[in-house]
């Protein structure tokens, strides 16, 4: 592997040479997607120059060959978060198709007063699918809170547990503060105290560092390709053998099928079984070749060093500022940054860094139970990922200077 | 820079700073939320009045300062108007804010509001600053919320 | 609009240059996924190198431009297909996935006893998300046969509709036959006969010519992006805004809630109620580059005669085999030749022309309760698109011969 | 053209064209329907006899020419076999299929069946060669159906 060096690795992404009005670009918005280095690109356009082709059906070579690629994607893809077994593997859209699955196929087995312990730094994606459940089934929420700091309320947490909990889902990250929460341990607890299965949001975990799914205990874990690096439009749903299989299909068609006829149909095994009709073949590809890159190019615990230098350099630049709360301030974060201004709404702040060129995001960040928590609309949130440098920092502070020369 | 003048002009960062008419207005006929679900903002205007004379109308809620400016020139403009009058006030700023032609705007006629012209070159913004009116529109149809996604 | 010329298309689609073993490349197998020109390759390559960026929570340039160029995808498509409404076009991941939208939006309204007919042409995609749907609900499924010539007998599909029909949906070209149904006449027939909802799979027809949805008078219209030139993993559903707007969301999660929060949530409109997370951006943006390509460098009207004239000559050759029959002779066909051999099973046959460089399927192509009426297990089908040509067709015959020599 | 001689060896193509022991056998004591979803092909084994000792084995169904040829040469030379003897026949043919090494076959030893071994540089082929094995290891098993997607 070779030597973290910044330029090299910064160079490697296209998109970080060009500029927005006549400033270059500062991307501080990883968390809402992630730039794609060149090695995924070429992945992409040659699979599509030269060996795009369906798969699973075809006796010709581009058929064989893509259905190899397809399934070798999966393994790389297994191998890299360390799941058990391939085909527990299931390509989805991405981490919110993958939560939407497991609820759907967790409404079968589900009764009224079941209950379902969730945190209120949960992500839109993993949360209004068990809403939506929770209605149709009559089942029970509960929320954990979240302390000042944006940690989860672990002593709270582990009241919400009884023998009615089913399910215990919580993320790995907060996507709006950053907060790396104690999933193994929570997912013992959680096995211990109840035989609720556990479901780990990890869509903004597995960006920034290697995650080891057989080492957290869960159920099920999912994360969404186009967030570490890999393409659009794919996503990864790992869950247990068996309780996948025991789930009733989430979609139907092609491919997942064993048998069809008038008088009835029979469903194949994992992973077959959750992917009906065409996949996004390209996107499975590509986002193996993402994890190829961060494991061969750059090493993961190299990016993470880096990305962590980063984050204390901008935490200390960003404590500088009068009148600027950093919301998530938990000892173990990912680069994420989420503030506020007194003199200057979130929205305000992202419009003036964007004539700076600095790109972050301004909002709700699809957290609004947090944001009612904490009685705020909306925070500015700097994300970095481990192609982020100093001077992405120093840019930052220059555009913030400046909101502060308009609303100070 | 010359955009990022032009959004926050002095006029706004005075409305935003110190809005007109800020707060719950008792008794009122009429009331509605707006809301703008891509960054939460939520804005209440509280009319006294109805269409044919509106005798007062004031706002809460939070928002940046292109929707509290907005809100806050909103409450003066439309005070003490009525009928077509009314109407044609509200049509012209919503005009000047969505229109796909550059308007023409007429500084003298339009007073501050002229301000919001600013507010077209960042597309993203325009919501906010529509947010208001779409609101009054919306409290004085009695239509008790509005969202900025549902209405355009 | 140049004019169409067969060197220069085939120049424009990369793959069609590469060998196989050593042997040109002969792509028949454009059914189960189209090649992709290099207009197609080239936006995704631009939008990743330079554009890249999650859409609608943004105020940053790169973010507002990724929304603007992702909506102006929907209205590229939506005017390249005739759909009335912008926002009545829903990105999915393709034919199948749109199916199974409609089918659990409808699962909401159909009750016991209700009647879907359909045709026993169908690919699995439209025939197994209704019959698991039939299952639940107690639903009951009609089905239409299908003549010699292969096409859907008339009299008999007419005659099973009722006051009970809820739905109906048919191919609007066999996959497995070529067959091009007439399906405006039946859709005028079924909304006369019955108050049936009309879905349309449209995922055969779109690539072999211009479809005008608004023509038709159907309520659901769906593809799949990768069989019209486009993308993985990204697709279509229309269908009335009245009807989907009036649909329980299929997924939920991000971007489609209006407001969440603990005590209950609030869902938006389509299109953003069907499309629950990040989509499939790129893949839109290059759908949407498929069918400009379409309409100005190639021209529908232009592409579809040469394919005819492809078709016409692969079958007067084909018609010279002995002991060769075409499966699906019917008058209106796009250019899909299935066929069996009195000495060859199909799987032999692919594997043979395979060591040709020429790529067909072999198999029950999705399509059993097809292959069943007809008692057999399969097909070979060599499928064409308008970037085939002649000397495509010469290949496929030498292969064929070298079949005979091998089982004549 | 050398690999397709490979596959398609003038003794895979005989049995095809005759295949021995094609028919129901009746009576039967085991009996098992092998499916391969892909290609859509079925494959019926009849047993008489048992794991001990078998007596007769026919096979009936559709299939490509590997499938057919494979059936027919796996009646023949499972037939009177019974025990560990009928195992390590099954495992060698199965092994020289699937193996990931390149698998040493003694013509002399294998016989015809060493014809199989053409299969394994067609890998989407390979199942089509041991739908047959495994359909027979399922009647033996009295397992009722065996599809190559669950199997392998
Ligand atoms: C007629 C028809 N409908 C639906 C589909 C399913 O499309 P996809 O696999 O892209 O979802 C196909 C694909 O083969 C098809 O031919
Ligand atoms: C923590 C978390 N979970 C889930 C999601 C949903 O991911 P996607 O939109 O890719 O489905 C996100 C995306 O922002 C996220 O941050």
């Amino acid at each position: 592997m070779p030597e973290f060096n910044i330029d090299k690795i910064r160079a490697a992404f296209p998109i970080l040479s060009r500029e927005i009005g006549n400033k270059p670009l500062v991307y501080l918005d990883s968390g809402a997607t992630a730039q794609k280095p060149k090695a995924v690109i070429d992945r992409l356009t040659h699979f599509y120059e030269f060996e795009n082709a369906n798969i699973h059906r075809g006796v010709h070579y581009l058929s064989m060959n893509a259905t190899t690629e397809y399934d070798e994607a999966r393994e790389t893809i297994a191998k890299a978060i360390g799941a058990p077994k391939v085909e527990e593997v299931i390509f989805t859209r991405g981490a919110t198709e993958s939560v939407n699955l497991v609820s759907n196929g967790l409404s079968e087995t589900l009764v009224e007063g079941d209950e379902i312990v969730l945190t209120l730094m949960e992500h839109h994606a993993n949360f209004v699918p068990w809403q939506i459940l929770a209605e149709k089934k009559g089942l029970t929420l509960k929320f954990a809170n979240v302390t000042d700091t944006g940690e989860i309320d672990m002593e709270h947490w582990k009241s919400l547990f009884s023998s009615k909990t089913k399910l215990a889902t919580f993320t790995h990250v907060s996507n709006a503060l950053g907060t790396i929460n104690p999933v193994k341990e929570m997912t013992a607890f959680a096995k211990d105290k109840s035989d609720a299965l556990v479901l780990i949001d990890g869509a903004q975990a597995v960006p920034h560092g290697k995650v080891n799914i057989s080492d957290l205990g869960c159920d099920f874990y999912v994360f969404s390709g186009h967030k570490v690096f890999g393409p659009d439009g794919i996503g990864i749903l790992w869950g247990r053998g068996e309780l996948l299989n025991a789930f009733q299909p989430f979609q139907s068609g092609g491919d997942m099928i064993e048998h069809v006829s008038v008088s009835g149909t029979t469903f194949r095994q994992i992973p077959e079984r959750f992917e009906a009709g065409t996949p996004n073949i390209s996107g499975a590809i590509g986002l193996a070749a993402a994890f190829d890159y961060m494991e061969n190019e750059v090493g993961w615990e190299a990016a993470e060093a880096h990305e962590q230098s980063i984050l204390k350099y901008a935490t200390e630049r960003l404590s500088e500022i009068e009148g600027l709360h950093i919301r998530g301030t938990a000892p173990d974060k990912v680069g994420v940054i989420s503030f506020t201004m007194d003199s200057a709404h979130p929205h305000d702040i992202g419009t003036i860094l964007d004539t700076c060129g600095v790109a972050i995001r301004a909002g709700h960040h699809c957290a609004q139970p947090l944001m009612e928590h904490y009685k705020i609309a909306g925070t500015a949130r700097a994300s970095l990922a481990f192609y982020n440098n100093r001077e992405d920092i120093d840019a930052l502070i220059t555009g913030l200077e400046k909101v502060q020369r308009f609303f100070g | 820079m010359d955009d990022l003048d032009d959004l926050y002009q002095e006029i706004i960062l005075s409305h935003n700073k110190r809005p007109r008419n800020e707060g719950e207005l008792n008794p009122h006929d009429h009331e509605a939320e707006g809301y703008n679900p891509l960054c939460g903002d939520r804005l209440q205007v509280y009319v006294r009045g109805g269409s044919d004379q509106i005798e007062a109308v004031q706002f809460t809620g939070e928002g940046c300062a292109i929707s509290r400016a907005s809100a806050s020139m909103m409450t003066e403009s439309v005070k003490s108007l009525g009928g077509a009058e009314l109407e044609a006030k509200i049509a012209e700023v919503l005009q000047i804010l969505t229109a796909k032609e550059e308007p023409t705007v007429d500084p003298f006629e339009m007073g501050e509001l002229a301000a919001l012209v600013g507010v077209r070159k960042f597309p993203p913004r325009v919501k906010c600053a529509t947010l208001a009116w779409h609101t009054l529109q919306a409290a004085l149809r009695d239509k008790n919320s509005i969202s900025t996604e549902s209405d355009d």
